[in-house]
């Protein structure tokens, strides 16, 4: 069960091949792995967004986190997790939020992924500034409900 | 009683202020302490308070050590 | 939208690092990236398993997947989707099958993905034989639901 | 009319072999295809069809030059 914030772009792939090596001895035993990706994107509500800060409250972040991650673990038989943050300044197309969870089958990892995903976007300590072209900076207002379908 | 009080993101740029330090005479509620520390302001319905890293709530009391922060809803993943 | 059938073992993090980067134009433009991988296990129902030999219909293995991304692209706002299934004698913690969605918001890419998956188990023409630890092989009788909680 | 009939799996096991070519008079059901080609089994409840790679019914009909598949269900994934 790991969790990291970072502050450097990341490669969210590189990141999950390294985890799940490093835990040599999960090899074998794991049948399914779900994985969440959230990436930034150039435009929102509109608007063409060059770039974007993400701010955080060190300490009170982790500690939300591994609670997080510790009710997952509590509701779900979960082999591993792997939750990566990042925090700073943020260019389109680079990774935002990092997601694994490795299980026996595949209804808990989807399902302990996806809710480790939303307990994020509604508990974690982080709040978004978009910069956008030409127009100035402004603050994300608030996250939607993943579990409800987009219009 | 020393308190550190924090704010962040867009509350941070409302108020000024990234965090201080306040004294109170005794255990006051969170909802006490911002009107202390904003008294220019009416505790916003949608900021969210945190005692030493956890959520708390405006009634929650506070005191001496404690590390209170007020922030505005959450926006990250 | 990529389907591949592997006959050699692949590595689920680079097939989709590299078509992320092949499909240039999704940079900035997707929010959101669900990923499943199906992975070998050493031991199934309380028995040791050395390996497994996967059988497939060849031609109707590609329509039935085809079939099913489609309904996914349907269903849901999906801007593009990979799908990796391996055949032929695997060993234990290879990958099996990848299932991977890009869509602009999260929720979606959850949902597409989990669809797939549960449509390419109950649907894809694809057969597993285990090899037991010094007892023989048997085929896979059946797959389970993955919408149904595990006890 | 020439028939490709296929088997797969634990079916192509059981039946000793993966496909052949059968002859049909006129179009006959997947059932009535399978009896002249497995007559020592009655059509197993669970086993699947597929017409010209697509999923048939056991009373769905087959003619010249189809290629029918009968195969158990599927374990892929």
């Amino acid at each position: 069960m790991l969790i990291k914030i970072s502050a450097e772009s990341f490669d969210p792939w590189s990141e999950v091949r390294d985890y799940q090596d490093e835990s040599g001895q999960m090899a074998g035993k794991f049948g399914a792995t779900s994985l969440f990706v959230g990436t930034m994107r150039d435009f929102n509500e509109g608007d063409d967004v060059a770039g974007m800060i993400l701010e955080h409250y060190p300490g009170m972040t982790e500690r939300a986190l591994e609670k997080i991650v510790r009710e997952a673990v509590e509701r779900w038989p979960v082999i591993d997790t792997l939750v990566v943050h990042r925090v700073g300044e943020i260019g389109p197309g680079e990774p935002i939020v990092l997601v694994a969870v490795w299980t026996s089958h595949r209804g808990d990892a989807f399902d302990a992924s996806r809710y480790i995903m939303e307990a994020l976007k509604s508990k974690a300590p982080f709040w978004k500034k978009e910069v956008l072209k030409g127009r100035g900076e402004r603050w994300v207002a608030h996250n939607t409900d993943g579990y409800l379908k987009t219009e | 009683m020393s308190i550190k009080v924090r704010y962040f993101a867009s509350l941070k740029e409302r108020v000024g202020r990234s965090e201080e330090r306040v004294t109170i005479a005794e255990p006051i509620t969170a909802k006490a302490l911002w009107r202390q520390c904003v008294p220019e302001l009416s505790p916003p319905e949608q900021i969210l308070v945190a005692i030493n890293l956890d959520y708390a709530d405006w009634d929650s009391l506070v005191k001496e050590g404690d590390e209170v922060a007020f922030f505005p809803p959450v926006t990250g993943g």
